[in-house]
């Protein structure tokens, strides 16, 4: 309805395979990030910002992560969690270990060693697929968490495996403030998505959706599968590294290894099941959803149970949550398996289309 | 007419090929021209799909020697057949179901393409310039076989016809020198078969593409293909011109014995 | 070496347990090609229910044939609400679904029966046997000894069902051949409720060996966490790969436990314990890389 | 500034010939777009000066071919950047370009190709060098074949084959070495030296080359450039035949004087997709794909939730009251202001965006008479949709509608420069610059067409209203009288029963009878849809054709044409008292209507003489068997025993 395509007309490719063809889209992109960097900042609370957008942002990138390697590339993977671990002790040693090290190289290094991880653990893919694969993610993910707790040497010594992070300056500038953080993490975030749809709309991200789509095609077209799994691997474990490194950094302050649990894992491969498997935008819907149904969940239900004039107690209320997860999930699968991002694009055909239904 | 059939490309010396305890090729060989369309035509079950598959290295024969331009290889692997320019499509077809046309068409050309996934990370400059230029390169593809008009679908909401000619787009776009094609025409209907014929045909007379298919269609295969090799139980048992093969009794018994 | 034998057998008889929830992961794998991740979720809820119903004052066989009602309408209901919904789609995404399931499971149990832990009895006591403590100056754990008899007789059930009833046959048509089974009139969807519900009735066993062990309570669902590197190790399609493979893992899991953390200390300094959390799955992995289609899968070969 | 207009008027008065206007807007609007052409997934585009660079070269190639001064180029193809391009190269030598409709088949070509001498022909692809080659032995003057796209060229090896891109190449150096040449060239030309020949189609006899002067197309194309305020960041979407003096006038002509940018649809099949992508601010069809285009939409929102179903005809409902009076200007209430304005955000806006007519500054339709209520349609959702009226020998330029007076059975008011005058049988005859100079060899013809006075019989029948608006009757010679003495016009009779969506065309007959019968051509697509919501089962056009539902609906729609007729002393006496659907659809290819899709009436009549005589003998039924030609070529036959109907018939002045 509100799409005027009339008159847009393409005359070189370069406009043709931009990331948003139709101006109307572009213009929706530019109000949004006006949104994200000015407006924002200037209108959220302090709880808004620690408990909502930080961590939406986060989310978002770790989700953009697993995207990569599981919608993109089609490789499940169940250890995204300890890569975030991998890069939250990675960024904390490089910070507290060499001196005067900038946060932002590392960050960028705990992305690297999270990548490096990611290819070591993504070697099995090399022998085996689907269901094998999934599991030997799992082996990433206990043994992470496990060598994170037992090693002294990674958390700097310090009891059981927690470290609580050194204040962020960049430049002179200190980053503590809760918007301050926050245009960081923002920054950052929307960076390492415009880079990630530049791979998936290039040559690597046609390999990985080609190993994905069929392997022996791609196989047969010339698209190395080693490298191109590998590949996956490490990029998709950058993006959780520094997705870690920021929720150590910018979001809590102090993690421990088992913060970074099975849990959080299934957590992000909620995050893209419901927001849209292999789209970047459908790992910021995952993320905004699976982070605020529990929110809503806390001020619906107990609404709901005085409304019916049922005793729930808190522990009621986290099983419900679990049951409407599970439900959820199960929901999307069956009814659209694209997630959110794919009810997005529907929508958008329909405006596109309108007044006529198809 | 102008087509100029030249000299040997590819030879295939006593190849044989077992699954476990299970022959699927036996002491097989032929040859195959320069821009000639060669055929390979059995009864079912009979290892043509296998053949294909030795070609381009899918399967490695435990015997058998591959001579491709005078280079000799114990088998072929998969990566090297592409490198040297072999395309196929499949039988049963292979496209990627999530990607448009477009995008299949672009990954066909995959190894035509130099920059990295650092420079296409940032995008502008190398890999922008080079996806552009190849973009360029697959709308002649695109052209070439009519399908403009599905470029930005994804494959897989397109019916089985299209869906096969896109797969021999894809082939197209990298340019091969050899294509092989795995039952090109198979479940199509007679207009469609039709097209895709004058596809082969026009692919073979105007890019001088070799041409290796296998193809069930006997009325088919003899209009259109230069020379044909009839398999049977993994065996040769005819290799020739189109009139020779069908005057042939060996391969006449073959097709009587197994199409009642 | 006394000690040695000592740890062998107490982790071949656990490998045992871990063989137990492996078997029902085989079951619906075998049957419907799904991988179900909900299969520790079940070991939990069957559990609960059992403990549930008794604390509701039925006597231990009513409520086992009770939990047994409830997993089999568990079964049958994620046939009808889940997989047969999702038939056109692919293996991992079933098996994401199955996640879901898991979590919708371990809501629902404790919203049913209460979340705190609760002790199971059921009869059988759980100290050394004293013969083998007098010969062999070995603790073996009558508990254990009997888990495994009951395994053991599971096990041989199965076989004896899938062998001789017209159902356990109807089922392995189906686990070898999808369309053949179609073809010969098969209501596949019939097929996959009794699979589930004797994956149900696995877990049920289970359930009631790891619950009087160690306790109802939401730590039994980490019982598929244990099963997996089993799966790998045996097969997902193997019933003989799941007992072989839970064999091997729990002993080499106790193994590792008792004679690996020692080393690392001594390299590394300090304390190293918690190793069979992730050994299990290292060594399945490395297994598989030597083998990829695991101890009893068969090789696969692509057909295009 | 203020030796600009002086420079300019020189300048102006200069601009007399169509290469002058090419190498005058390569100079002002260098960096313009002058063309674009979907090719390759997008859209290819030339500005002036590339234009003109371009064309200097072909004119070259073709000189170096041999083509002088008074030769004729055949040009053939869809619209093509370089077939347009040919025919200003052609005009630089001071030649004629020729076009041909491209989907004539090859014995069809013959005759042109004959008649106007043709030594040189330039065509699109493979697909006509083919029919060319095919007739060769026929037209020995024939000696060089251009062809624009090499595709499966490849092996013909013929001498006399180029592809463009060599002569282009050829060109190139000639204009590189002789570089005044084609300044000299255009200076030679003359205003009313003939620019362009284009064929009439002819509903009678064989076709006429129609020569029409630089001048002639200049002073058309300038009249409507008026009216309309057409300027150079205009768009057009070329898809017309280049053949038809409408395309010549917009995408060549108008293109030229105004300078807006010619778009060319990647093919024919593409033509609404590119539509949309373009979004022209000019535009041009016939009525019946108005038509179609209206028939999509309705069955389009047959599809929708009821919700938007329902919001979709209330706001047609407003516009229907009051979007054709907002457009022309008229008085319209507050209230119906506003809810106008919300009909546009959230119905007309969207409509006119899928449609690809957001952008339509003034859209035109001719060639047939157009509905009211169609007409309507597209003026409430407020696209200014207007009609025009000409020939091929007037450069389709006589009448046109004025912005804001615009009546629906009307064609509009005399174009500037025109003087209409109605002779006493009623014939429409025009005058003005615009007029051909001659029909080519046929000195007979044109003295025919042309009387004492200087004015030309258009040969149709009509008559100016109170406010001067011209309004068309029918063929002036189709006008004939039943047996009972009242004047008989079958086309007025035929569109009004043509206006119904379910009915393609119809034939009536009564000239010398003592009633009104007709044959039906149902629509397919509509009809079809019909029958589909019913539930009927048909197998066919012939089929569905011979259902008594679809009889039991054309009878309805010709009852209302009746009742309609009735209430008109002029025609009361014409109401259709007989009819029968016809068992297939009349087709250009069996020759039953032109390439313009007009009906030949005479040759229909004598097809079908024993329908007719069934029609007029009374009898229940006629059992008819036709051969048919398919699109390839093959010939079939199709066979039906056709029903015939009797219709109710009003009495005089009776509502």
């Amino acid at each position: 309805m509100f799409y005027r395509e009339t008159g847009q007309f393409k005359t070189s490719y370069a406009a043709d395979q931009q990331i948003f063809p139709i101006r109307q889209d572009r213009i929706g992109v530019v109000l949004l990030l006006i949104a994200a960097f000015v407006v924002m900042p200037l209108a959220a609370s302090n709880y808004w910002f620690n408990a909502i957008l930080i961590p939406f942002l986060i989310f978002s990138l770790a989700a953009i992560g697993l995207n990569i390697l599981t919608g993109y590339a089609g490789q499940l993977s169940l250890g995204s969690a300890a890569f975030m671990a991998v890069g939250a002790y990675a960024a904390y040693n490089f910070q507290v270990r060499v001196e005067g090290m900038p946060i932002l190289v590392s960050f960028m290094l705990a992305g690297l060693t999270s990548a490096g991880v990611g290819i070591l653990f993504g070697l099995p893919s090399l022998r085996i697929k689907g269901f094998y694969l999934a599991v030997a993610t799992l082996a990433a993910q206990f043994f992470i968490v496990w060598c994170l707790t037992k090693f002294p040497y990674l958390s700097n010594n310090s009891s059981s495996g927690v470290i609580s992070v050194p204040g962020i300056e960049i430049l002179g500038i200190k980053f503590d403030a809760p918007q301050e953080r926050y245009l960081l993490v923002l920054a950052i975030v929307a960076l390492l998505a415009l880079v990630a749809k530049n791979m998936v709309r290039s040559t690597t991200g046609r390999a990985w959706m080609a190993v994905r789509d069929m392997d022996v095609a791609a196989e047969v077209i010339g698209i190395r599968l080693m490298r191109t799994k590998l590949l996956a691997f490490a990029i998709s474990s950058f993006y959780c590294g520094v997705a870690g490194a920021l929720y150590a950094f910018c979001y809590l302050g102090s993690v421990e290894p088992d913060g970074f649990s099975l849990d959080l894992s299934f957590k992000i491969l909620f995050m893209i099941i419901v927001g849209g498997v292999g789209s970047i935008l459908g790992s910021f819907l995952g993320a905004a959803f699976i982070l605020l149904l529990p929110i809503f969940l806390d001020i619906f239900l107990p609404w709901l149970s005085a409304l019916l004039q049922l005793p729930f107690d808190g522990a009621t209320v986290s099983h419900i949550q679990l049951m409407v997860f599970g439900a959820l999930i199960m929901f999307f699968l069956i009814v659209e398996p694209h997630g959110l991002a794919r009810l997005w694009q529907i929508g958008k055909e329909k405006l596109r289309l309108w007044p006529f239904p198809h | 007419m102008a087509r100029q059939i030249g000299d040997v490309i590819l030879d295939l010396k006593n190849i044989s090929l077992r699954f476990g305890g299970v022959k699927a090729l036996t002491d097989i060989s032929f040859d195959v021209r320069e821009h000639e369309i060669r055929a390979i035509i059995g009864p079912n079950g009979a290892g043509k799909s296998s053949m294909l598959n030795v070609i381009n290295g899918v399967y490695r024969p435990q015997e058998g020697e591959i001579i491709f331009r005078g280079e000799h290889r114990r088998n072929m692997d998969t990566h090297a057949a592409a490198e040297a320019g072999f395309a196929r499509t499949f039988q049963n077809i292979a496209l990627f179901k999530g990607m448009t046309v477009l995008d299949n068409l672009m990954a066909g050309r995959n190894l035509k393409m130099k920059s990295n996934f650092l420079q296409h990370a940032l995008w502008w400059g190398p890999a922008k310039r080079e996806e552009l230029a190849h973009r360029r390169k697959v709308e002649e593809v695109i052209d070439f076989l009519d399908i403009e008009h599905i470029r930005k679908t994804p494959v897989g909401r397109l019916p089985y016809g299209l869906q096969k000619r896109v797969e021999l787009a894809r082939a197209l776009a990298a340019e091969p020198q050899i294509l092989l094609l795995d039952e090109p025409m198979a479940g199509m209907n007679v207009e469609e078969k039709q097209d895709m014929c004058r596809f082969i045909l026009d692919v073979n007379d105007q890019l001088g593409t070799t041409i290796v298919l296998i193809e069930h269609d006997m009325g088919v295969v003899m209009d259109i293909s230069d020379r044909v090799v009839v398999l049977d139980y993994g065996k040769k048992i005819g290799d020739g011109v189109p009139d020779d093969v069908k005057n042939n009794p060996e391969v006449i018994a073959a097709y009587l014995g197994t199409q009642h | 070496m006394q000690f040695f034998f000592e740890v062998l057998i107490g982790g071949l008889l656990s490998g045992i347990m871990y063989s137990l929830v492996a078997l029902g992961f085989v079951l619906i794998f075998k049957a419907s090609g799904v991988l179900n991740f909900a299969q520790g979720a079940m070991v939990y809820f069957a559990a609960l229910s059992v403990v549930g119903c008794m604390e509701k004052g039925a006597p231990l066989w009513l409520a086992l044939i009770l939990a047994f009602a409830i997993m089999t309408l568990l079964g049958i209901a994620t046939e009808k609400f889940v997989l047969r919904k999702m038939v056109n789609q692919t293996p991992i995404a079933l098996f994401m679904a199955t996640i879901g399931l898991s979590f919708f499971i371990e809501g629902l149990a404790p919203m049913l029966w209460g979340n705190e832990v609760r002790p199971l009895d059921i009869g059988i006591v759980d100290e050394p046997i004293p013969y083998i403590l007098d010969s062999y100056n070995m603790v073996v754990s009558s508990f254990d000894l009997f888990a495994a008899g009951v395994a053991v007789a599971l096990v041989a059930g199965l076989a004896l069902f899938f062998q001789y009833t017209r159902v356990g046959r109807a089922l392995r048509a189906v686990a070898d051949d999808h369309q053949a089974a179609l073809s010969i009139g098969i209501p596949l969807q019939h097929i996959w409720a009794l699979v589930w519900a004797v994956a149900g009735f696995v877990a049920l066993v289970a359930g009631m060996l790891w619950g009087s062990r160690n306790g109802v309570q939401y730590a039994l669902t980490f019982t598929a966490l244990k099963a997996l590197p089993v799966l790998i190790l045996g097969g997902f399609t193997s019933v003989p790969g799941a007992i072989v493979g839970g064999l091997i893992i729990g002993a080499s899991e106790k193994l590792a436990e008792i004679y690996i953390p020692p080393v690392l200390a001594e390299v590394f300094g300090g304390n190293f314990g918690g190793i069979e959390n992730w050994f299990p799955y290292v060594l399945a992995l490395l297994f598989l890389l030597v083998r990829p289609e695991g101890l009893f899968g068969e090789r696969h070969i692509d057909r295009v | 500034m203020a030796a600009a207009p002086e420079a300019s008027t020189t300048e102006a008065s200069s601009l007399d010939t169509f290469p002058r206007l090419l190498a005058h807007h390569a100079r002002t609007l260098a960096d313009a777009p002058a063309m674009r052409e979907k090719d390759m997934g997008i859209w290819q585009g030339w500005t002036w000066s590339q234009v003109a660079d371009e064309v200097a070269a072909l004119a070259c190639g073709l000189a170096e071919l041999g083509f002088k001064r008074g030769d004729r180029l055949a040009i053939i193809g869809d619209n093509r950047p370089r077939l347009y391009w040919s025919m200003c190269a052609a005009q630089i030598l001071g030649g004629v370009p020729v076009p041909l409709y491209q989907d004539a088949v090859a014995q069809e070509m013959v005759f042109v190709l004959l008649d106007a001498d043709i030594r040189i022909a330039i065509v699109e692809d493979q697909e006509q060098v083919d029919k060319l080659l095919e007739v060769r032995e026929q037209c020995p003057h024939l000696q060089h074949i251009l062809y624009d796209d090499p595709r499966g060229l490849r092996h013909y090896t013929q001498p006399f084959l180029h592809g463009m891109d060599e002569v282009l190449a050829m060109g190139r150096i000639h204009n590189t070495n002789q570089p005044d040449f084609i300044v000299q060239e255009i200076a030679r030309g003359k205003t009313d030296d003939v620019s362009i020949m284009l064929y009439t189609s002819g509903t009678t006899g064989k076709p006429k080359g129609v020569c029409q002067t630089h001048a002639a197309f200049i002073a058309a194309a300038r009249g409507g450039m008026e009216v309309d305020h057409l300027a150079a960041d205009g768009n057009i979407l070329s898809y017309l035949p280049m053949a038809w003096v409408g395309d010549h006038l917009f995408s060549y002509a108008q293109a030229l004087l105004a300078g807006f940018t010619v778009n060319c649809p990647e093919s024919a099949e593409t033509v609404m997709i590119d539509m949309r992508e373009i979004g022209p601010s000019y535009y041009f069809a016939p009525p019946r794909v108005f038509e179609n285009l209206l028939t999509q939409v309705m069955i389009r929102m047959e599809d929708a939730g009821r919700l938007k179903r329902g919001m979709f005809h209330y706001f047609m409902a407003v516009a229907k009251r009051c979007g054709a009076d907002l457009l022309d200007g008229r008085p319209v209430s507050g209230a119906d202001r506003l809810l106008y304005a919300l009909g546009n955000i959230f119905v007309y806006g969207p409509l006119r965006n899928v449609l690809g007519m957001s952008r339509i500054r003034v859209a035109y339709t001719a060639g047939a008479a157009i509905g009211p209520d169609l007409f309507r349609f597209y003026r409430s959702i407020g696209i200014n949709l207007k009609q025009f009226y000409g020939q091929t020998e007037t450069c389709a330029y006589v009448c046109l509608q004025p912005d804001r007076q615009i009546k629906y059975d009307s064609v509009g008011k005399p174009a500037p420069g025109v003087e209409i005058r109605i002779a006493d049988n009623g014939e429409i005859l025009v005058k003005g610059p615009m007029l051909l100079k001659e029909y080519y060899k046929r000195p007979d013809a044109t003295a025919e067409s042309i009387n004492a006075d200087g004015y030309f019989m258009t040969g149709d029948a009509g008559f100016l209203d109170d406010d001067g608006h011209l309004k068309i009757i029918d063929r002036a010679k189709d006008v004939g009288k039943l047996a009972g003495g009242a004047m008989f016009a079958p086309n007025y009779i035929e569109n009004k029963l043509k206006f119904f969506p379910h009915i393609k065309e119809a034939v009536c007959f009564g000239h010398d009878r003592d009633m009104v019968c007709a044959f039906i051509n149902i629509d397919m697509g509509a009809v079809g849809n019909w029958a589909e919501r019913r539930g009927i089962a048909y197998a066919g056009y012939t089929d569905l054709a011979g259902k008594s539902e679809v009889y039991e609906l054309i009878q309805q729609c010709v009852e209302e044409v009746n009742a309609e007729l009735g209430r008109d002393a002029m025609v009361a006496d014409t109401q259709v008292h007989r009819f029968l659907v016809l068992h297939k659809e009349l087709d250009p290819d069996d020759d039953e209507l032109t390439r313009t899709r007009k009906v030949r009436r005479g040759f229909v009549a004598e097809k079908y003489a024993v329908l007719i005589e069934a029609l007029y003998g009374g009898k229940p039924s006629q059992f008819i068997e036709t051969e048919v030609k398919f699109e390839d070529g093959r010939k079939g036959k199709v066979a039906a025993d056709l029903v015939i109907r009797d219709v109710r018939t009003f009495a005089k002045g009776a509502a």
